[in-house]
């Protein structure tokens, strides 16, 4: 085991160095203390390089704090367990932690794919557009195979996130974004006026700026200020604090989500991540500036980094990135950050500020300096210094470092204000893109809104607090707002000192200054079709670090101003959110619950093999010892059609219809009319879309003077009852009618075959079931086995049927009863695979053959649609298509070859051969018939009608299957209804 | 006349066997609720006919918020602008039903009522930790301002549709799809592991 | 034009890449041009290209209101096929594909187009029965098209969950080798690069607020770049098509609607096919960069906003981690809306409208980056010969008037159902 | 995700409701005599604009109205609301 060569004898408020821990990187193991981050622990370690970079292998080393970490994407755990492309800045270190460098093999140390880098010249941004065109196939064929060895960062997964993930939505008065100086002031100015707040921060500490470099505030240390005020908003049962919480997205009407990692030490009930849906009245964004880098050549080698990382490794994680360092940049903050590191133990070699006169007595300051390249390929050993205002040839001088804190100034964090479609302002003094116009409603304030002085963040996060609740309804006293005596702004002016070399704009996707140019000069000058054809700003650091050193390289290019170039889009997340957590609740019965009827269990308890309708599981068949599902559901339709048969039919939609103007509005709903049916009696109905098309079927009953009770398809419950209100709300509003869902209430079974009387007979001996006293299509109230229910006379598989409906609740005790009173009758239960061949059969359509697209015409349903009434669709159905001769037409197919068994999914074709040419149809419901021992078919056949007696093909080009069949009428059984008597 | 049917009837969580889930103590505590007979009543809110009817047959006026009125067993819920839902215990065998189409029929027969007391599943929800599990699956605002104690709203859970009835700060009945009432519950229970759910019959 | 080639890429090297001439050029608009197409993304470059390749009209402006391949072009799921259910559909498309096999060459300008395959998996007897009844009828218009089984899905698609233990378990699917993605934006860079090199002018930050007409024929439009003159006017702006024809006085059965879509981070390939889950609507596919693609349905109003429901990212990534369950280890980089022409029925329009020498492309759905050059393509014919080509006749706006709609997915003319 | 203030559930996300398009469009109300031009523009034509759009949402998981609503389709910014039967 190493141990901590670069940690500083003291210092680092995160760590706590009584816990040491081990962890183990690229097969090495190291020591850190608890408190570290990956990326802290492997600095302690003196671990440069921690990743290789994606398109010419490049060593990399850890470069930023907290989420806009470009470079240091780690693996963690192995094989089933492994996590890609984690910020090593943003992992908690645990004991036993296993993390890998990433894109390199063998290691990240010594990686075979730095030679790629050697062929780097050939692949400038956009160099496969303009080749691996030939031969014809050879992208697919041959290049492509190969870029995608290279794609992608860390290894594909090879399991499953089986952690626990959660969610939670929740309504807020305010919430902040950020948990730095401006976002704490902001939270407890808003929190004291009574608004309720939630207050999240992607660190495991508030403070944020104050994590890295020390300030003071109300005359004494800023971070102890933060956790005073932290104290203060946890006492309050209002307010609700999120750490290791990042704002990732902001959404309509104020809803933002917020990814917590709660803690990465779990217990089973601690979610991995739980991923917050906040419906917030009003928005705090006080979410920080990101560090700029400056581009020099080399800029990307290992130790050149944040100068504010570099400064809060050491004072957050007391940890050194080198011994040496030159500081580089454009403003104040280089100052503060070398005496930070100084007092740490760090030799500063130089101060290079970029601008000319000033300085500081106590460190060695080379005023008008800039970095023009760093030395060293594996990891930094020095800069070249030269003047910022000197002449190409004039000679820079070198300097020995071990690395390099680099200050570019700051980027405000836009992306949530951008997110809500906020405007963007450019600054052209300061260099900065601020945020304008906010999109929802919301208000930046601190480094987010371009305030780099501790008390300017201070006064603004209070103000926006005390605004956001204000605005909220909350104007309780909340105290004079904390001070700060750090008033100085700090600004950078804007500096991006380019030399020549190698300049990493995007250090994840290799990006140049020379890409940049070279896609200006290429036309492509938007700033989106830069992004788009270098990739710049496409990782997974999203750009924090690299878009605006690309949209300034860019303008310069193009000779226009920084304003007129724009920005790229602001896409959520913010930081990328585990998939897992988006799906959290969402999976198997959690995303569509599956419907279950009354009778459920017994068929579960028979063993029943069940199949989906829609959201409902209905029993398909019932397996029969020693008997194939063939065999089985042949044997369910010969003993159901020669005895009788008992099906679950609780699936059904049911709409209880009351109201003075029931008559009427179901007159107007349906094809057919309605209005004429007696009490008691029932009629089956056609619903019809609005542009003619047949939309649902069912059977409509009249129980009383105002009172109607309709059944809908299984699959068309919902949009069926959404119909009607919709008819009843906007279209007809005048009429009084009142429609009801009663699906739910209602269990039915449905008695089928010559013996359903007999058995109907001795469950319900009250009941007159003559064909006088309860003639077809009626309806009864009565007592069936003991239940009381509904008796409807009515028949779906042609034989005589009644269908029995009782209150859902006693829907079991129905069915198990049925069933034991029909013992002695050989009662046979039957799932949906004989259902369905009993209909076909009798030539009902289902939603195979009314698909959204027949007419009741082409489903030979014409004669049912009222010529004397009005009612949906009807006007639709005189437009000229809908008339047109040669539409396709249902009909029966009736398989010659007995023997054949129609495959899924067949046309219908004149010719058997499959040879490209418009086929006459296609079959919509097909099935081997018991009843005529051949396979039969519904299909709708273009002129179909006019065909019967023709020979036609069934066929199935893809399997090469085809066979010969007779057109039919479709109804095969008992055209004369005969049966339907018993 | 039917059977006695209290032996027959049967919850569609039945097939869950909760007793062998039963134990556990954490932050919310998921029950079976008791049985309810429910009716959806409908009419017109400014017909004075029928909201007589109903105070007489029921002794509570309508309730003109989506809050419930409390009678001395009848719960009377306002889900809609011409929508209520009466939920009364099973023990009473019909007759606030009864009483209530009686009042409506002599009052002309303005409205409807639609017996609906199969169509749900109470699934009880205790506990401090309560509003933070159905939080996990529904945009509802549970502050205790917004949504107070003694009233219900209808909305979406999880995976199905639900009457939310708040009865204290920190105990809720909701009325779910029989149909949906076992994924429900799994998924309640999934979603409970994060506070420790426990389980009472 | 500049020949791209590996030669010329080495050469490139050698001289450090100075040499490299712009792909277009950034002409001022002239005040006027026979032909104007509104539109600068793939399928008005498309139009304009083949208005000058198939036609010998150059006289072209492409006019741009942001920068080319800025709308749709660059925020689909780069799907390519032709497995449609509708003859007319099929025909179409078919011919789309085949122009983007040949695409690369033809523009020089690699658009990357791989033909990876288009897989559909289903998961109910009603489902199989759509959707191999859909492939077995493509083999009749000519349209490669498999059968596969569970064997089959295990093999091309390792990663794929066929457990039966799913909600809603995969009881099979169906291929079309010969679909696959593209490089979204590399299309409209190559057309426009392609057009520009037979002498069309596209013209960028050039805003249409006006389309002037006299005597019911289009005269000219107005721009933010001042007034041109044209000829006759294409309309290839999918997501402001009614906007667009709305300035000549028409109105159209579209609707604009939000389609989200999402990118998880960058991980090593172990999706090489393109997957369409028939239960979730979510289609998932891996790009050459490595990340997992996903496109789910629509939010389902009207909405230019580009930003999309969160509540559709739940299900279409839920979706997505069920029947990958590997992606549930991955995390969502980024996520977008495209703006999308819902027509009535469910297929495009591509048609004359009814002011003389105005004629639109439009009415895509989840139609329109796969019928990028089959739609310039047409829509070039139309213009050129005041007709429209056989292949596009059906796609008319008569039909909305006669009933004759081509209803893909049988639902009615509700444009957030298809 | 929208938040949609139903007029008689108040404020509910977006998931509770169904989308019913142009609140505009009226059904002739005698489609026999109606002209097949006027009829296809009820089934089909809109007017689809960019900015505030009158529309109908049905609150299937709450009150189970359709209610009409306006709202901006650039930044879905709403307008009044209503019930639609009222």
């Amino acid at each position: 085991m190493r141990r901590q060569p670069f940690r500083a004898a003291e210092g680092g408020h995160l760590v706590d160095r009584s816990e040491p821990l081990r962890f183990d990187f690229d097969g090495h193991r190291y020591e850190g203390y608890q408190g570290d981050s990956l990326a802290s622990g492997l600095l302690a370690a003196g671990v440069r390089i921690v990743a290789r970079s994606f398109k010419y292998h490049r060593p990399r080393g850890v470069w930023g704090f907290g989420s806009e970490e470009p470079n240091a994407m780690v693996t963690t755990g192995i094989r089933e367990d492994a996590r890609a492309n984690l910020k090593a800045t943003e992992i908690l270190l645990s004991d036993g932690l296993e993390a890998f460098g990433q894109n390199a093999w063998p290691s990240v140390a010594w990686d075979m794919g730095g030679a790629v880098g050697l062929a780097g010249r050939l692949m400038p941004a956009g160099f496969y557009y303009k080749t691996f065109m030939a031969p014809t196939r050879g992208w697919s064929a041959l290049y492509e195979p190969l870029i995608r060895r290279m794609a992608g960062f860390g290894p594909a997964p090879a399991a499953p996130d089986d952690a626990f993930y959660a969610k939670r939505r929740i309504h807020a008065d305010v919430l902040v974004a950020g948990g730095g100086p401006a976002g704490v002031a902001a939270a407890l100015a808003a929190a004291r006026a009574g608004a309720r707040v939630v207050l999240a921060d992607e660190n495991v500490r508030f403070g944020g700026a104050l994590l890295r470099m020390p300030g003071e505030i109300e005359e004494g240390d800023g971070l102890a200020w933060i956790d005073t005020a932290i104290a203060e908003l946890e006492t309050m049962s209002h307010v609700c604090l999120l750490r290791r919480a990042t704002v990732t997205g902001y959404y309509d009407h104020n809803l933002l989500t917020v990814a917590e990692r709660p803690d990465d030490d779990v217990e089973p009930s601690t979610p991995a991540v739980r991923l917050w849906f906040v419906r917030a009245r009003d928005v705090v964004l006080a979410a920080g500036a990101h560090e700029r880098p400056l581009l020099f050549d080399g800029n990307d080698r290992p130790g050149v980094m944040s100068a504010s990382a570099a400064a809060g490794y050491a004072h957050a994680y007391g940890v050194l990135a080198g011994r040496q360092v030159v500081v580089a940049g454009n403003n104040d903050s280089i100052y503060a950050v070398a005496r930070l590191l100084r007092g740490a133990g760090v030799a500063i070699a130089a101060v290079a500020d970029s601008r000319s006169g000033g300085g500081v007595p106590d460190l060695p300051c080379r005023m008008g300096w800039v970095v023009e390249r760093a030395v060293g390929s594996r990891r930094v050993r020095g800069v070249l210094l030269r003047r910022a205002d000197g002449k190409p040839e004039d000679k820079g001088e070198r300097i020995a470092c071990d690395f390099v804190a680099m200050a570019g100034g700051w980027s405000p964090t836009l992306h949530l204000h951008a997110q809500a479609r906020g405007s963007l302002d450019y600054d052209e003094e300061r260099g900065l893109i601020l945020p304008g116009r906010a999109g929802g409603v919301n208000r930046s304030a601190g480094a987010a809104a371009g305030r780099f002085d501790l008390d300017g963040c201070l006064a603004e996060g209070w103000a926006a607090g005390l605004a956001a609740a204000t605005s909220s309804g909350h104007e309780r006293p909340v105290g004079p707002p904390p001070r700060s005596p750090n008033r100085s702004a700090g600004d950078a002016p804007v500096s991006w000192q380019v030399g020549p070399g190698k300049r990493f704009v995007d250090l994840q996707y290799d990006v140049t200054a020379a890409d940049i140019e070279l896609a200006a000069r290429e036309g492509y000058q938007s700033v989106e079709h830069v992004k788009r054809y270098t990739a710049l700003g496409m990782g997974t650091d999203q750009g924090k670090t690299s878009s605006m050193a690309g949209l300034v390289l860019l303008s310069e290019a193009l000779g226009r101003p920084v304003a007129r170039t724009g920005t790229t889009t602001f896409r959520p997340p913010y930081t990328p959110v585990p998939i897992a957590a988006m799906a959290a609740g969402l999976v198997g019965e959690g995303r569509d619950a599956l419907r279950r009827t009354a009778a459920d269990d017994w068929h579960e308890a028979q063993g029943a093999v069940f199949t989906a309708a829609g959201l409902w599981r209905r029993p398909r068949y019932y397996p029969r010892d020693g008997m194939e599902e063939v065999e089985t559901i042949e044997a369910e339709v010969r003993e159901t059609r020669g005895g009788v048969g008992i099906v679950d039919v609780g699936t059904l939609g049911k709409v209880d219809i009351q109201g003075r103007d029931a008559r009427v509005f179901l007159d107007l709903i349906y094809a057919n009319r309605i209005s004429t049916l007696g009490i008691g009696r029932g009629r089956y109905g056609l619903m019809l879309r609005e542009d003619g098309r047949v939309f649902d079927d069912g059977v409509i009953m009249r129980l009383g003077e105002h009172h109607f009770y309709l059944t809908t398809t299984t699959a068309h419950q919902h949009a069926v009852m959404q119909h009607i209100e919709f008819l009843l709300q906007t279209v007809w509003p005048e009429l009084e009618v009142y429609a009801s869902d009663v699906t739910e209430h209602w269990f039915a079974a449905a008695l089928a075959g010559p013996g359903s009387r007999a058995l109907l007979g001795r469950a319900a001996p009250e009941l007159d079931l003559s064909d006088a006293a309860f003639p077809m299509m009626a309806v009864r109230a009565a007592t069936v086995a003991g239940l009381s229910a509904l008796v409807f006379r009515m028949s779906y598989s042609g034989e005589l049927s009644y269908e029995i409906a009782v209150p859902a609740d006693h829907g079991l005790a129905l069915w198990t009863r049925l069933l034991s009173e029909g013992r002695e009758d050989d009662l046979t239960p039957y799932g949906t695979e004989a259902m369905g061949v009993m209909r076909i059969e009798k030539g009902h359509v289902t939603h195979a053959e009314a698909d959204g697209r027949t007419t009741p015409d082409d489903l030979g349903l014409g004669r049912m649609v009222s010529a004397d009434k009005r009612g949906v669709g009807k006007r639709s159905l005189d437009l000229p298509a809908l008339r047109q001769k040669g539409r396709r037409q249902l009909v029966g197919l009736s398989v010659i070859d007995t023997q054949a068994r129609i495959p899924p999914g067949c046309q219908v074709a004149e010719s058997s051969d499959m040879k490209p040419a418009p086929p006459l149809g296609h079959i919509t419901s097909f099935c081997y018939s018991p009843t005529f021992g051949r396979a039969i078919a519904l299909a709708l056949v273009e002129n179909g009608r006019a065909r019967t007696g023709q020979t036609v093909h069934i066929t199935s080009p893809m399997t090469g299957l085809s066979m010969a069949a007779e057109v039919v009428p479709p109804v095969f059984y008992d055209a004369q209804g005969t049966r339907l008597h018993g | 006349m039917a059977d006695d049917l209290s032996d027959i009837r049967r919850s569609p969580l039945a097939g869950l066997d909760l007793g062998s889930r039963a134990g556990g103590a954490g932050g919310v505590l998921l029950s079976e609720g008791a049985a309810r007979e429910s009716f959806i009543l409908r009419g017109q809110a400014d017909d004075a006919a029928f909201a007589r009817a109903v105070e007489a047959a029921l002794g509570i006026g309508l309730p003109q918020e989506p809050a419930a009125a409390v009678g001395s067993d009848a719960l009377l819920i306002r889900l809609g602008p011409d929508e209520w839902r009466l939920i009364v215990p099973l023990a009473d065998g019909g007759q606030f039903a009864a009483r209530l189409a009686s009042e409506l029929a002599r009052a002309g027969g303005p409205g409807a009522l639609v017996n609906v007391s199969s169509a749900t599943t109470v699934i009880a929800v205790a506990g401090e930790r309560a509003t933070d599990l159905l939080a996990t699956g529904t945009g509802i605002d549970f502050d205790p301002t917004a949504f107070p104690p003694g009233q219900s709203v209808r909305t979406r859970v999880g995976n199905t549709q639900a009457l939310i009835h708040r009865q204290a700060v920190d105990a809720f009945e909701l009325h779910v799809p029989r149909s949906h009432a076992r994924s429900f519950w799994e998924w309640l229970e999934d979603r409970g592991r994060e506070f420790h759910a426990a389980i009472a019959l | 034009m500049q020949r791209y080639s590996i030669f010329s890429l080495l050469k490139g090297a050698l001289s450090g890449h100075q040499d490299w001439e712009p792909a277009w050029r950034a002409p001022e608009p002239k005040s006027s041009y026979d032909i104007v197409i509104v539109g600068g993304g793939g399928h008005g470059l498309a139009t304009a290209y083949y208005l000058a390749r198939n036609h010998g009209i150059s006289n072209i402006a492409v006019l741009e209101r942001g920068w080319i391949g800025g709308g749709n072009t660059g925020r689909n799921t780069t799907i390519v096929r032709s497995n449609y259910l509708l003859p007319e559909n099929q025909r179409f498309y078919e011919h789309s594909l085949k122009l983007w096999e040949g695409l690369s060459r033809d523009l020089n300008y690699n658009v990357m187009f791989s033909p990876r395959g288009v897989i559909n998996v289903f998961h109910t007897d009603a489902q199989r029965d759509y959707w191999v009844r859909r492939h077995n009828g493509m083999r009749y218009a000519g349209i490669d098209a498999e059968l596969l089984t569970r064997a089959d899905l295990t093999r091309l698609v390792p990663a794929l969950n066929l457990s039966p233990d799913l909600r809603h378990p995969i009881v099979g699917g169906v291929m079309q080798p010969r679909g696959g993605v593209a490089r979204h934006d590399a299309v409209a860079w190559g057309y426009a690069r392609a057009a520009d090199a037979l002498g069309v002018d596209i013209i960028q930050d050039c805003e249409v607020t006006g389309i002037d007409m006299q005597g019911g024929r289009v005269t000219g439009l107005q721009t933010s770049r001042g007034p041109i003159g044209a000829g006759r006017i294409g309309l290839a702006v999918a997501g402001h098509s009614s906007q667009l024809a709305q300035m000549a006085g028409i109105r159209l059965p579209i609707e604009t609607h939000l389609l989200t879509a999402t990118v998880s981070e960058p991980v090593k390939p172990f999706i090489d096919t393109v997957v369409s889950i028939a239960a979730t609507h979510a289609y998932i596919s891996q790009t050459d960069k490595g990340e997992v693609l996903i496109g789910g349905s629509l939010d389902g109003y009207n909405s230019w906003s580009q930003r999309g429901s969160p509540a559709r990212l739940e299900d279409i990534l839920s979706a997505a981690s069920e029947y990958f369950p590997r992606i549930s280890r991955l995390r969502q980089l980024r996520h977008w809306a495209g703006v999308m022409d819902m027509s009535m029925d469910g297929s495009p329009i591509i048609a004359k409208l009814p002011v003389d020498g105005l004629a639109m492309t439009g009415g895509w759905c989840y139609g329109g980056f796969k019928a990028t050059p089959a739609s310039g393509w047409c829509l070039a014919w139309t213009l050129a010969n005041d007709a429209p080509h056989e292949l596009n006749a059906p796609f008319s706006l008569e039909r909305f008037r006669t009933g004759a709609m081509l209803n893909e997915n049988g639902a009615g003319p509700v444009a957030a159902a298809h | 995700m929208l938040l949609i203030p139903c007029p008689f559930c108040g404020a509910r996300d977006e998931t509770e409701f169904v989308y019913g398009g142009d609140a505009g469009v009226e059904r002739p109300r005698n489609p026999e005599t109606t002209t097949d031009e006027a009829w296809t523009d009820y089934l089909c034509f809109r007017d689809n604009p960019q900015g505030m759009h009158r529309e109908l949402w049905f609150h299937r998981d709450g009150c189970q109205r359709w209610i009409t609503i306006e709202r901006d389709t650039r930044t879905h910014e709403l307008g009044a609301v209503r019930l639609s039967r009222s």
